[in-house]
């Protein structure tokens, strides 16, 4: 005869509010254990054996409200299986071989709200019992059996607003299969990954969705054929890398003429026959993604789109942003060109006539431009958001953004910025709030290199290099004295002169991490009053006790990775930090390095006595 | 093992409940009704699953009335013959799930007053046990 | 801290056969218990719990042969799973959701013959791995989500008799998909229960299958269009009561022209415009089953179907036995008419031209006949087994079997036998060997009731009345002296004649179950060597030890439900019982009903002790 | 709980042998490649299941080389952003089975001869462990 040991299971579960909510994954447990307070209301019990759902499996967790019972290798949920856990609005059964699911088996919870039944082998909406289930919002079926849309007549529609019928097996869907959505306003429903073969004429007319997702399907023709006189705010046509799919022709899009759709999303689409017809139908989208479709230039000719307020063309293969046509789209507010896959050449002036345009993301597309940014933004002056981040190489001359003077946020990391001016290239950026620089290799030496940034508050200056390494007392900053956030990390600093940031009397956040410092300066800052300060990674040994007493209110500091010495030259640190173990972030981490016999034990656990001539070190 | 199996409540109604347990002592049995009224109607829908602990090549079904201690034989049929089979069920092996889900017409149109008892059994070649059930009515 | 005890596995699993063969089903085991020996060939160890298999799992039992998976959670199969079992012949994983078979997984074994994956979550035959799999005979995949017949060229087909994707969603079938059959014969494919809606012209042309299964499947017309060219022994197209079908039409079956097929299938099919143009393309077949089919005449004017050997017509709803046009198939040697949903008016000569005719089975068909069997079997010389059983009431005039002579078995159990004749009615029977008449009410009081049934060797009398309740000492049986099996169970007999049977030199088996007898009569019979004697459900209280000792041989007895004494009254049954419990047939319940403190317990159980004056009873 | 995974044996030939274990703290790795040759073909076709701990909503992949006691990263690649999810198996949630089967092209012709060790790591959003496994090939 051997013994186990049955551990207690409150031991086991982690409590994540007290009394409320508790996580008991992957336990290996076969019920719910004993020790869970009733009144729980969240509970994860996902990853463990339950074979079967009863009546009595749950009832004493009466005030349950989420219940994640995913890969419990549940296949059999009978009558009341819910039927004590009247407040439930979430049950999460993905993954679970479900053989059988009773009649009553949703039966008890007054207000079933979500009921996630992804990969769970199902293969026919009967045998979903619809009982209990009159307020529900989301219904997901991914990833099942399912053949045929046929929803019910007593289909729950009330409160519908989510149905997700991903990656089954639907190849045909008739008018009278979603009849009962004529009920619901503003449904979003997931149709993506089902082989469609067929949809009825006008099947989804007369129904008014928020999304009709149909990506990944073969072919867009049937698909718009069963949407005529269908209204939906968003329509889902994309296509994925790993999915064939018939190419889009003029023809195919015809039948949008027909479908009420504000925004379209076509990625990963290709195109035959790619002209102005294929855009016939698009002239009241107000949205439009075209990412991932291989295309070089839209055509010339186009209608006009004026109700277009975004557009993306991320991922494509530009060469020349005027072939983007920006005048077919006068009233556009964003455009996004990330990821372009030719070296996109900016011209000049080519989105002149996007008077409205607030947002411009151009990340990523390998720009290389010897004038920027006055004339390849001529006329841009609504513009608010730039993006040029992880390019090649810009060089500004002077009034570098004399035609964006409204920009509030400009993003130019690790895009090599070489600067041509006198003036600061900045200079007409009087509104700009955020402004990131990191690994730009911008000239720092630049005298007034931030002029004019009166009210920016972010400067991200990571990976950049100072001279001297040394932040001065007279520096750059002084140009911008809003400033609240401001990153040097990886700059190579070795020193902070006394006062070095005194100009900036709002700083709140201030990252120093992965340089070279020796010395925590806190009096560098005008004032240590709820100010974040990280020192990570840094080369500082010791820190005088004066240098900490004056972080109060909110403070929190950083002091990870540094090699800090755990003997009574620094007691100071070391009585302090124990009394201020609240302004620590990541004390995990912030470990001894001297003596050598302490290297690695984290300066929490450090009890040290030190008198006129001895130490004593004790460790707790 | 003679497991005691849970008793399922089926349907409830101020006139009607109806419950069901399984007697087949090697497991539980999964069931449905669509239907929970004292006036029964020509056919119910109902839904049943079983996974197959003995292999069908022919299949009877055995229903038994209970009322006031006596139990009386009641209707019996063969549902599967081995040369023709007649359903797509007939025929499935040990292991395999069986799931139907359909209308069964009942023998009788409306319900005696008090409890009755209702056997189902359903026997394959070797007369091993298929399913089998007992149902309890009781109606006021 | 609570303790669990765990059961030594030896004691639970059972061994059928010792250190070959263990049944472990449903124990809720979680591995191979350890007790098994390492030569175990046979191994069922459904129901239980695994979740993965992997090379240790199974690694002690080198000489498995056969091994029962069958629903035990098993969701990986990882490689060399049975990597030590170099013997397995057959696998059987019904009903494990396997969301992973390796590559490697069935390496191992050097011939594994029997593959079932049955219910396995299987969506694809690409994620099912071919290595190990080259001697593969059956190769089950029932009831998955398979969508595509495409088997991949390296296909083991070196020994493939059975093929079986039943229940799968495979919906098109191309010449290119099963290619690789063209190297296999005589194959059993099943492609029953599949949503076939196409399969390309000529698709299973040049391919020799023994049998083709498109059992339930509904456009008959797609599949011969496929098979076009094609050879099978069997071809399968029925359906069952369950499924919707389209009716098949004469056009449909002109299919089968140009299809090598012997023998056809279609039960559960329904004809539209039933006529001789429905058989025109079947005067090859060799044997053809329309059961089922809600026909009640073959139609007139039929090809002749000179091949044909075997008709079943099983449930149809014949009127009239002439309806089945006999003249159209000259060659028949059986036919089955069994369960005819209307009363059939067997006629006069119906099957006259059938003279090669073997096998007849009528039974559970509503026959009456007021003149049986001359005329309606005229012409039938070849029949040798008849089957009547289970009709309404047949009435035998002389000669009543004087057409069919050579009839070796005649089954008329339940059937009413009313007997008109002067002579016996089996009279010209020479060579009958096995007659049932039971529960047929026929009149044993006639005398040469068995007249000229000098060869039968099996004949069946249950249910059936003697006058007297006693069978004498002058009795029918004298007419059929080669008698080895005699049944009279359920005859209400309370009394046989001392050498009543002794004319049977040769009887070996006879049942007087369920009679009212009193006494163990073995004087009846000529000898008790080598003889079965059921006297079960009987009123026999007391055996007489003379009547038991010449019971020698391989004799056995039944003497089970008789209200036995266990008293030293019936001493000598209860000494010789003891003795000789290897003649006791069912001694379970063979049970003492006197004395009353005695009743229920086993024969075998009791030690009784008779002396002169006292009783002694000691149950062991 | 550090639970050691079995190292499983990818393919053995005279002159090659591949072995992997898991590294994710939390489950094993079903995996398998179609080819064992020392001669790396342009792709190998490999089928891979997993089951997601977390949800993806980014996803990217990490290469790193180990060879005589050094490890050097070789590779890595986004495979799933969060806006325009680029495969299937994006977006997929805790929970859900990922199956993989295709091509997947490796950026070496030739083995080097002795031992190579490969770790291959997929990170969440989240920088969770969708997949990680320590490849050992042993060249002679
Ligand atoms: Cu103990």
């Amino acid at each position: 005869v051997s013994c186990e040991v049955t551990k207690p299971a409150d031991m086991m579960c982690t409590e994540l509010i007290a009394n409320r909510s508790y996580s008991c994954e992957d336990l290996g447990l076969k019920e719910i254990p004993e020790q869970l307070p009733n009144i729980t209301q969240v509970l994860d019990f996902s990853f463990n054996f339950l074979y079967s759902l009863q009546q009595s499996t749950l009832s004493k967790l009466k005030d349950l409200v989420y219940l994640d019972l995913t890969r419990c290798q549940i296949n059999w949920v009978y009558e009341d299986a819910f039927g004590n856990n009247a407040h439930l609005e979430t049950i999460i059964l993905t993954g679970n071989n479900l053989l059988f699911l009773a009649d009553r088996a949703f039966s008890g919870p007054h207000s079933l709200k979500h009921l996630d039944l992804t990969q769970t082998g199902l293969s026919s909406l009967s045998s979903i019992p619809m009982q209990g289930l009159g307020n529900l919002e989301t219904l997901i079926l991914k990833d099942n059996y399912i053949q045929s849309l046929e929803l019910p007549s007593h289909f729950p529609t009330r409160n519908l607003k989510y149905l997700d019928f991903q990656m089954n097996i639907i190849q045909r869907i008739s008018a009278e299969d979603i009849r009962v959505l004529k009920r619901v306003s503003n449904l979003t429903l997931i149709l993506a990954d089902n082989d469609i073969m067929h949809i009825e004429t006008k099947a989804f007319s007369s129904i008014f969705f928020y999304t009709l997702d149909f990506g990944r399907c073969v072919n867009v023709s049937v698909i718009l054929e069963g949407l005529q006189d269908a209204s939906t705010v968003a329509l889902r046509l994309g296509n994925s890398l790993d999915r064939d799919a018939l190419p889009i022709t003029p023809t195919m899009l015809q039948g949008i003429c027909n479908i009420s759709v504000d925004y379209l999303y076509l990625p990963y689409r290709h195109f035959l026959y790619f002209s102005a017809d294929t855009f016939q139908c698009l002239a009241k989208l107000q949205k439009l993604d075209m990412a991932h479709t291989d295309i070089g230039e839209l055509p010339t000719g186009l209608v006009q789109l004026n109700f277009l307020r975004e557009l993306n063309l991320d991922k494509n293969k530009f060469e020349h942003l005027c072939n983007i046509r920006a005048s077919a789209f006068p009233n556009l507010t964003h455009i996004s060109l990330r990821g372009n896959l030719k070296g996109l050449d900016l011209g000049s002036g080519c989105l002149g006539s996007l008077s409205k345009l607030q947002h411009l993301d151009f990340s990523r597309s390998q720009i290389e431009s010897a004038d920027c940014c006055s004339k390849p933004l001529r006329g841009l002056s609504s513009l608010q958001h730039l993006n040029l981040s992880y390019n090649s190489k810009l060089r500004f001359h002077n009034a570098a953004f004399n035609e964006t003077i409204n920009l509030k946020v400009l993003d130019l990391t690790s895009t090599q910025i070489l600067i041509n001016a006198s003036q600061g290239p900045f200079c007409n950026l009087h509104f700009l709030q955020i402004l990131n620089l990191s690994y730009s290799k911008i000239d720092l030496n630049i005298p007034h290199i931030l002029q004019g940034l009166e009210n920016l508050i972010v400067l991200k200056l990571n990976g950049n290099n100072f001279e001297s390494k040394t932040i001065l007392e007279d520096n750059l900053f002084q140009q911008a004295p809003n400033l609240e956030v401001l990153t040097l990390s990886s700059c190579k600093l070795s020193a902070i002169q006394t006062k070095a940031f005194s100009s900036l009397k709002k700083l709140k956040h201030m990252d120093l991490s992965h340089n070279n410092l020796i010395a925590f300066s806190s009096d560098a800052f005008s004032s240590l009053r709820n100010i974040y300060l990280n020192f990570a990674n840094n080369r500082i040994h010791i820190i005088p006790r004066d240098m900490l007493t004056n972080l109060s209110g909110q403070s929190v500091i950083n002091l990870s990775y540094n090699p800090l010495e755990c003997t009574c030259s620094n007691i100071g640190l070391l009585t302090w930090y124990k009394q201020n173990i609240d302004k620590i972030e990541d004390s995990e981490e912030t470990v001894c390095s001297e003596p050598k016999s302490l290297a690695g034990s984290k300066l929490l656990s450090i009890n040290l006595s030190c008198g006129f001539s001895t130490a004593q070190v004790v460790l707790i | 093992p003679s497991i005691e199996w849970p008793t399922h409540l089926l349907c409830k109604t101020d006139r009607l409940e109806v419950n069901y347990r399984s007697c087949d002592p090697l497991q539980d049995l999964a069931f449905s009704i669509d239907t929970c009224s004292s006036v029964v109607p020509e056919t119910i829908n109902i839904r049943i699953a079983t996974i197959l602990r003995y292999s069908i090549r022919k299949l009877s079904v055995e229903v038994t009335l209970g009322m006031n201690g006596a139990s009386v034989p009641f209707y019996s049929k063969e549902l599967c013959e081995e040369d023709h089979p007649e359903f797509l069920y007939c025929g499935k092996k040990k292991g395999e799930l069986i799931y139907y889900e359909g209308p069964v017409s009942l023998g009788f149109h409306e319900l005696p007053l008090g409890d009755l008892g209702v056997k189902v059994e359903l026997l394959n070649q070797d007369h091993h046990t298929i399913i089998c059930a007992n149902f309890t009515v009781k109606s006021h």
